[in-house]
């Protein structure tokens, strides 16, 4: 089989981590940001297996699972909080957000 | 407790009793317990100089305890009695006597009578304390004691705006005149080691160092130290350029402006320069510094005294004229001829005060002369002996003053420190002297008078004869005090070979000296002659732009007040609150502007944290690889 | 133990006059004046006693205490005394009498907590002048301060915030960077002996080299300069001594300021001979600046606490001046004008107080003629101004006179500008004298009362007395720096 | 690749390893006990009992292990994943008192509430559990696992009255920031795993030398990226903007969990990393903290400057005393390890008293204030004329307030004198002028609290006397008592550090 060079690998990641950094940023929807944040995790994951094949051991993979776990317990919080803020503030704009300041 | 050592205990005492009792004694207790103490002064001071006459030492000295110790010189509370000391607590305590008896029934009617005497003790305490002293430092508490009394005394009539001023401008500009003398004394400590003063003047002869230039040096040690003590001299006897302090001082009540302003005090100046002639000697060009300093006063102040209205202070620029004299006699090196004008001067000019003082109470605190006149048949005592006072002062022949002045001139042609200039000086100023006093004697005692007939009441009549008593004894001081012909040569080292004279007086000199008076009196005869007879043209008081001038004292005040006085208080508004606690409060300015900066970027906006994340990281990260 | 027992029997008597304030034991009404002035006069008379009997030589540092404090970095609690330390630790229970008399009617409500922080302030300052372990000296150095805060915020006038907290941090951030210079002290002393060591007879022995050495002694000397005060660092001076209660005043200008020349003279001369000596021109310089500027910024004022709090700057100049000049002479004359400016500056403030609480005012304009109405107060009033401008006679004369003579052999111009402070001095003093008690009588005040009089009659006379006879402080001290 | 070796090598479990961890155990088992007596029977009493019974449990344990001496030297390494040493069971005795200080100060905060709050409780157990794995977490997995449990849970509790006015915003903003932090943090694991092929700590990732450039870039920016993850949770600048936000919204008692647990635990993590992987050898990564160090302190102290809300202020100062603890990680060699531990250590605590004692007395006044049916946060001037109506809880505040401030006769002062020692020996002056600098302003803050505390007023609560039930233990004796202990703490440090030495 013909090797992927790491380099190759991690900047793929890199770009995918940005781009959902930049979702995270950019989207004013909550529900976006959310995906974004999955987006930013699952390209950290890429990394990881990446890096677990290259040194051709477990490790990568046993960390894309906790990873995995954590995204969804993330996504469950966030849809929570997310009912939240629709019954309250009948919108998902996150700008409207920011009462505390100063 | 030696004798000595209780000269000034009895003043003390007496300033002690009156502070701690005040008003709570009655005028006789306090009169009796002040004057009382003069006279025991006196008494004391005579008994002393009569031991010192007959005794085969030439000084007596008391120690009593040390003040402190400088490195190995030791600095002693102790008194040392010469000749010229000698003569200066004659004067002091006698002087003083009689000017506190005067004063006794001169203020008697004044509310804080005791204070007023307690002021008067207390300044002879300082007065004896600074003449006496062994060394320089107890010279010098002396000498700001005196200071100090000076400026209550002169203050004493502290509601008035006006004497506060004076007496502050009194103490700072002579203030001026110590701080130079501090400094004298510390260079005299570094060079010499020692502030003993017989020492000093024992080893400022010996020490090569003090009198040699030192390396790219251009003068001596010596010259500057006896600069120094020069600025001090010139402070106290109100010489060039610090003399603008004594006219104003006529604020204080007349008794002050005799003992203080005229007889003690301002002589403490050529005091200082006598005892210091050791050093003075070692610096040729100081010594011609202070004939010229004193010769320009003494024109100065004679000009200034013409063109005064108040009696009082034609009196003090004559006494500043007088001590130009003894300053021109010490600078000539004429040491006995200055301490012997500082004696006659003493008795005519506090003659002339305590008369002035008795005219103005007569005239109900009235002094100006232009408001006086025709005084002689009015008080004809008072005339008299004003007149003789003034006869002393222009030197007539025969007078105390004569004498001593006589003595002074005849120094000045021959002297290498002075020499002919600064003789045609002191002529002139005879000449001036006794213009003015014409002037004055004919303002007041001749011709109209020029005050409300009612006015003359001699209040004091009960208690004249005391105190004319006083002013006879001072008469008689003033008109034969000449005679004992004080000869203090022996205390005075004399110049070194070097530097003494080649010139030789011509013989005309002392024809002109005694005959400038005459052709003063005799100018002014005429000249003065609207002053002098009865006339019913109004006299007015000239206004025109140089008599002002010269009324102002030649404009010195305004000078200082433009070159230092204004820039100081400019300054100090200018920096009222402190431009380095507004440096410092920058910081604290420069921290609240970044906090509000900082705080906006606290704006609460999720995704402006988020953003601001990444950036930071972005950043760190730019670090990182560069 | 002795000394010990002293520090914190000043603390306890402060905690115990504070728990028994107004209240009644045993029929007896406990007063907090009556109970801090009663432990002070006793712990006083116990120190000087102890002094008196103990036949140690005090010419070095004999030292009483030393326990291990904090083992894990060789911190000891480690007190000694020498001549210098005693000499100011009499004048500290001296001015602490003073503080508590001048409280004694114008302190009304919270008197327990101001008697509290009034104590502990004495308690700290005498740790400060007795500490040989630096950490403890520095730790008694910023106790100090927490308790004159406390007086200055809530005792103090109108503006007390602003400069209880001017004062805090100023005196905290220089304090900070000694700590740093301690700290490094004590690694350089473990680095050459191999043990760390914070106390001070270790570190005599250090030999540090010289370029290292500069950057400590800066160290040192900042936080000292900022406490004595010296221009640049005095702005905290005229705030806190102005919106600071009499007594604060008193204690700030009389003892406080002290423990800066103190540091000064045990510190950074002797910890840094060398170093010190580089950089005495620019401190020479820096005291010559605090002088003049001290004196004409007095001038400037118009409130009577802040006239004198810049008297303070000038005077402590001479101190500076004299420290940084290496001379015996010298030497005697900053000890001498700090025992001096110590009495001499409480009294004025103790004046000031007095006026304050008859005029409540602090305005010289609001002043005037009182003399006609207090000629008592008056007279002392003239005393004491007369001692700021140096009168002979008087302490502060024979303080500043030999300070000029010993740093004239050292440093003849500045000494020659320095001797412009004299003037300086002598126009505030009489500006101060004259627009107070001089001029047109504006209102009358009722003289002195008996307490106030025994306050002022004894500061004088010690003025006096050691104007005289300097001897007593000369002949003591003088040993130290042999 | 040997060390991989080595480390399999110690992957057995003994008992040793056993009674080591037997505090984390403990506290898990508590955990699922929790669960069942929640599911036998819903009471917030017993709940709340229950979990402080175990809490107060978990600290002995950890207290009695730490005085035992069976943890000398190295530490046990409890397989690749945990390592245990003295430091560690300190920092864990720490979470639990201040677990406990929580727990208790929520009493009150929940009695508003009318449900039964068995779960906020369960939650604050699972966010000490998570901070006990991160203290003894050795590997980047575990470590992952502790921050996770920590920071999910966390949001949970930010967002937990969801009535509460800010309670939906503080939680979204602490969810979507520390995931983001989180992520990144991932993605700087995963960058030094590519390197180091190794996610032990023991393995010196600064060290790698071997790979390409390129990928010695990708390394340093993975430490970097970590670096953030952790910076973010200790709320140091640049990453702090949540902080403040954070700490307003969040339930009085839950800013107090924030401010403490999560802190300790995270930077706790964080010195074992740098320290273990020898990151102090890398020039770069000193630079990072000493810029990331100077901008905490100054943003934090700038920023707290004008804060009149307490949580607000508390935010910022923590910012600002974090920024000084990074002067540990400055340590300039293996020799100094000790000290900095115990140096930290000793900052963490005085920091963790003084905040749990404000604290309580922000808890007091806000019962006051919801009793007077003002539902707000505190703000300074409620404090003030506080000294002469309640004197023990003034004398608290100050002393804490002192502490803070890092003033003498405190545990604070004896903090930064620890810190200076450790600036001093690694010779980082730009970290020494920022703390004195950073100290100067803070005064500016700090004292004002004091002087209103001091300022004379009307009583301004209603109440003079002592709020009954604000604490389970009786108040006065509380607060006394953590009066004496700061005091005795902040004259003999020594009783203290003599667990560590």
């Amino acid at each position: 089989m013909t090797e992927i060079p790491l380099t190759h690998v991690l900047i793929l990641s890199s770009l995918l981590f940005i781009i959902g950094f930049v979702g995270v940023v950019v989207r004013k929807n909550t529900l976006f940001m959310l995906m974004s944040l999955e987006v930013m995790l699952n390209a950290v994951g890429v990394a990881f297996i990446g890096a677990g094949s290259v040194w051709q051991e477990a490790d990568g993979q046993i960390m894309f699972m906790l990873i995995l776990t954590l995204a969804a317990a993330e996504v469950a919080v966030g849809l929570a909080l997310l009912i939240r803020m629709q019954r309250r503030y009948r919108t998902l704009n996150i700008d409207v957000l920011n009462q505390m300041k100063g | 407790m030696s004798l000595l050592a209780s000269l000034p205990l009895y003043p003390l005492l007496s300033f002690l009793i009156l502070i701690s009792f005040g008003k709570r004694l009655s005028w006789v207790m306090a009169s009796w317990v002040s004057v009382g103490a003069m006279a025991a002064a006196a008494f004391c001071s005579m008994y002393l100089v009569h031991q010192l006459s007959t005794s085969d030492t030439s000084v007596i000295t008391a120690h009593m305890w040390q003040w402190f110790s400088i490195g190995n010189a030791k600095v002693n509370v102790s008194f040392y009695l010469d000749a010229l000391s000698a003569v200066m607590i004659l004067v002091v305590t006698g002087v003083g006597f009689l000017i506190h008896l005067f004063a006794a029934i001169y203020m008697k009617s004044d509310e804080n009578f005791t204070r007023f005497m307690a002021y008067m003790n207390l300044f002879i305490v300082a007065m004896l304390v600074l003449v006496l002293a062994d060394n320089l430092v107890l010279l010098y508490l002396g000498w700001e004691g005196v200071g100090l009394c000076s400026f209550l005394l002169i203050g004493f009539w502290y509601q008035e705006k006006s004497n506060v001023l004076a007496a502050r401008k009194a103490f700072i500009v002579t203030r001026i005149g110590d701080t130079a003398m501090a400094i004298g004394l510390f260079l005299l400590f570094k060079s010499l080691a020692s502030l003993n003063i017989a020492e000093i003047n024992q080893l400022a002869q010996t020490t090569i160092s003090f009198t040699s230039n030192s390396m790219n040096a251009e003068h001596s040690d010596a010259y500057w130290a006896a600069l120094l003590l020069l600025g001090g001299a010139l402070g106290k006897s109100a010489q060039l350029p610090l003399q603008t302090w004594l006219p104003d001082a006529m604020a204080g009540p007349t008794p002050v402006s005799a003992l203080i302003h005229a007889a003690t005090m301002v002589t403490a100046g050529v005091y200082l320069i006598a005892r210091m002639n050791g050093v003075f000697l070692m610096a040729p060009e100081v010594m011609n510094y202070v004939a010229w300093l004193g010769g320009t006063t003494l024109l100065i102040a004679g000009v200034a005294a013409l063109a005064q209205n108040d009696i009082k202070r034609v009196l003090a620029y004559s006494t500043m004229s007088q001590i130009g004299y003894m300053m021109l006699a010490l600078g000539a090196g004429a040491w006995s001829a200055g301490v012997f004008h500082l004696m006659t001067h003493a008795f005519f000019k506090a003659l002339l005060f305590l008369t002035a003082g008795a005219v103005i109470l007569a005239l109900h605190h009235q002094q100006d002369i232009f408001k006086m006149g025709g005084l002689l048949k009015r008080l004809p005592v008072e005339a008299t002996l004003f007149l003789v006072g003034l006869a002393c002062l222009i030197a007539l022949p025969g007078t105390s003053g004569f004498f001593s002045k006589e003595a002074i001139i005849a120094s000045l042609w021959s002297s290498p420190t002075a020499g002919p200039s600064l003789w045609w000086c002191a002529i002139l100023g005879a000449l001036l002297t006794s213009i003015y006093s014409c002037r004055l004697f004919f303002l007041a005692f001749l011709g109209k008078a020029r005050f409300p007939e009612n006015l003359v009441i001699s209040d004091h009549i009960e208690t004249n004869k005391l105190l004319r008593g006083a002013l006879f004894i001072l008469a008689l001081l003033s008109l034969f005090g000449g005679l004992v012909t004080v000869d203090l040569s022996s205390l005075f080292s004399s110049y070194k070979p070097s530097v003494v004279s080649s010139i030789d007086s011509p013989s005309w000199l002392h024809v002109v000296a005694i005959t400038t008076p005459f052709i003063g009196i005799i100018f002014s005869w005429f000249y003065y002659r609207r002053y002098r007879i009865v006339t019913d043209e109004p006299l007015t008081v000239s206004h025109s732009a140089w008599i002002v001038f010269c009324r102002n004292g030649l404009g010195f005040d305004t000078l200082y007040s433009r070159l230092l006085i204004k820039p100081y208080c400019f300054i100090a508004k200018l920096n009222k609150n402190d431009v380095f606690d507004q440096i410092l409060m920058l910081i604290a300015w420069y921290v609240r502007i970044w906090r509000d900066i900082l705080s906006v970027s606290q704006s609460g906006s999720l995704r402006w944290f988020a953003a601001a994340f990444g950036l930071s990281l972005v950043g760190l990260i730019c670090v990182v690889i560069l | 133990m002795m000394l010990t027992f002293i520090i914190f029997g000043l603390l306890l008597s402060g905690s115990v006059a504070w728990v028994t304030d107004n209240k009644v034991f045993a029929g007896i009404k406990f007063q907090a004046k009556w109970v801090s002035l009663l432990s002070v006069l006793a712990l006083g008379s116990y120190f000087l006693l102890l002094v008196y009997f103990s036949n140690n030589n005090f010419q070095q540092l004999q030292l009483f205490e030393r326990v291990s404090w904090i083992s894990s970095l060789n911190i000891d609690y480690a007190l000694a005394l020498d001549t210098l330390s005693i000499t100011l630790i009499v004048l500290t229970f001296i001015l602490a009498v003073v503080c508590i008399l001048v409280s004694w009617e114008e302190i009304q409500e919270k008197s327990g907590f101001y008697y509290f922080n009034l104590l502990a302030t004495f308690s700290g300052v005498i740790g400060v002048f007795s500490a040989v372990d630096m950490f403890l000296f520095f730790f008694f150095w910023e106790v100090m301060l927490i308790p004159m805060t406390a007086i200055i915020a809530i005792w103090g006038h109108e503006n007390r915030y602003f400069a209880a907290v001017k004062f805090f941090i100023f005196t905290q951030v220089s304090s900070l960077l000694m700590l740093v210079a301690i700290i490094a002290m004590a690694y350089i002393h473990q680095q050459q002996t191999g043990v760390m060591s914070f106390y001070y007879q270790d570190w005599l022995t250090l030999d540090i080299k010289i370029d290292v050495a500069q950057y400590l002694m800066l160290g040192f000397f900042i936080a000292f300069a900022v406490k004595l005060p010296s221009v640049p660092f005095h702005s905290w001076l005229p705030d806190a001594h102005t919106q600071a209660p009499t007594a604060g005043s008193v204690l700030l200008a009389g003892i406080l300021l002290k423990t800066g020349a103190y540091g000064l003279i045990r510190f950074v001369i002797f910890l840094f001979p060398q170093a010190s000596e580089n950089f005495a021109p620019i401190a020479a310089t820096l005291a010559v600046i605090s002088i003049l500027y001290g004196a004409k910024m007095a001038f400037a004022q118009s409130d009577f606490k802040r006239l004198v709090a810049y008297s303070s700057i000038s005077h402590m100049g001479f101190v500076m001046l004299a420290i940084f000049s290496f001379n015996e002479i010298a030497y005697q004359g900053a000890i001498v004008t700090m025992v001096a400016h110590g009495l001499s500056s409480a009294a004025l403030f103790s004046l000031a107080g007095m006026i304050y609480q008859r005029i409540h005012s602090r305005n010289l304009d609001d002043m005037g003629g009182f003399w006609q109405s207090a000629p008592r107060m008056g007279g002392f009033g003239l005393a004491f101004a007369a001692a700021a401008f140096g009168l002979p006679g008087l302490a502060n004369f024979v303080g500043e006179f030999l300070s000029l003579v010993g740093a004239f052999q050292v440093f003849p111009i500045m000494v020659v500008f320095a001797s412009l402070g004299l003037i300086g001095s002598a126009i505030y003093g009489m500006l101060l004298f004259q627009k107070t008690f001089q001029g047109v009588p504006l209102q009358q005040v009722q003289d002195l009362s008996v307490r106030e009089f025994i306050i002022c009659g004894s500061l004088l006379g010690l003025l006096v007395v050691l104007g005289l006879y300097p001897n007593i402080i000369l002949g003591y001290a003088f040993g130290v720096f042999a | 690749m040997n060390q991989v070796e080595n480390i399999v090598e110690v992957t057995v479990f003994t008992a040793e390893m056993f009674v080591v961890l037997s505090p984390i155990l403990f506290l898990s088992f508590g955990i699922v006990l929790a669960l069942l007596l929640i599911a036998w029977q819903r009471s917030q009493k017993m709940i709340a009992v229950f979990s402080q019974v175990i809490l107060v449990f978990t600290l002995l344990l950890s207290i009695h292990l730490l005085s035992g001496n069976l943890l000398s030297g190295e530490g046990v390494q409890i397989t690749t994943l945990l390592k245990v040493d003295q430091f560690s069971y300190l920092s864990l005795s720490l979470l639990c008192l201040s677990a406990l200080a929580v727990v208790s100060l929520s009493g009150q905060a929940l009695k508003s509430q009318i449900e039964v709050h068995d779960e906020y409780y369960l939650l604050i157990l699972l966010v000490t559990l998570g901070a006990a794995i991160l203290v003894a977490s050795d590997h980047f997995a575990s470590m992952f696992l502790g921050f996770e449990l920590l920071s999910i849970s966390l949001v949970g509790l930010v967002g937990y009255f969801r009535e509460h006015k800010y309670a939906v915003e503080a939680g979204f903003k602490y969810l979507i920031l520390s995931a983001t932090a989180s992520s990144f943090m991932l993605l700087g694991i995963a960058f030094i795993y590519s390197q180091t092929g190794n996610l032990s700590f023991a393995v010196n990732s600064a060290a790698v030398s071997w790979s390409p450039v390129p990928l010695q870039l990708f390394n340093s920016v993975g430490i970097l990226l970590f670096f953030s993850g952790i910076a973010f949770k200790l709320s140091l600048a640049p990453f702090h903007f949540w902080a403040p936000d954070v700490y307003e919204g969040a339930p009085t008692p839950i800013t107090l969990l924030m401010a403490t647990v999560s802190k300790v635990a995270m930077f706790t993590v964080l010195i074992k990393c740098c320290f273990s992987q020898g990151y102090y050898n890398n020039e770069y990564f000193i630079d990072v903290i000493i810029i990331v160090a100077l901008l905490s302190m100054f943003v934090g102290n700038t920023l707290a400057l004008k804060q009149q809300n307490i949580k607000r202020l508390i935010a910022y100062s923590s910012i600002a005393h974090f920024g000084y603890l990074l002067i540990i990680l400055l340590i300039s060699s293996e020799q100094s390890i000790d000290f900095a531990w115990q140096s930290a250590l000793f900052y963490l605590s005085a920091y963790i008293l003084a905040n749990i004692s404000i604290f309580t007395i922000v808890m007091a006044y806000e019962k006051e204030l919801s009793q007077n049916a003002q539902e707000r946060d505190v703000r300074i001037d409620d404090w003030q004329s506080m000294f002469w109506h309640r004197r023990t809880e003034a004398v608290l505040l100050i002393v804490s307030i002192l502490s803070l401030a890092g003033i003498p006769l405190t545990m604070g002062f004896i903090g930064k004198f620890y810190l200076l020692n450790q600036a001093v020996i690694s010779q980082s002056w730009w970290l020494v002028s920022g703390l004195v600098i950073g100290s100067g302003i803070g005064l500016a803050y700090y004292l004002p609290i004091i002087f209103t505390v001091f300022k004379p007023g009307e009583k301004h609560m209603l109440k003079s006397h002592h709020p009954k039930g604000v604490l389970v233990a009786s108040p006065r004796i509380f607060i006394t008592l953590l009066i004496i202990i700061s005091f005795y703490l902040g004259v003999f440090p020594d009783s203290f550090s003599q667990y560590i030495m």
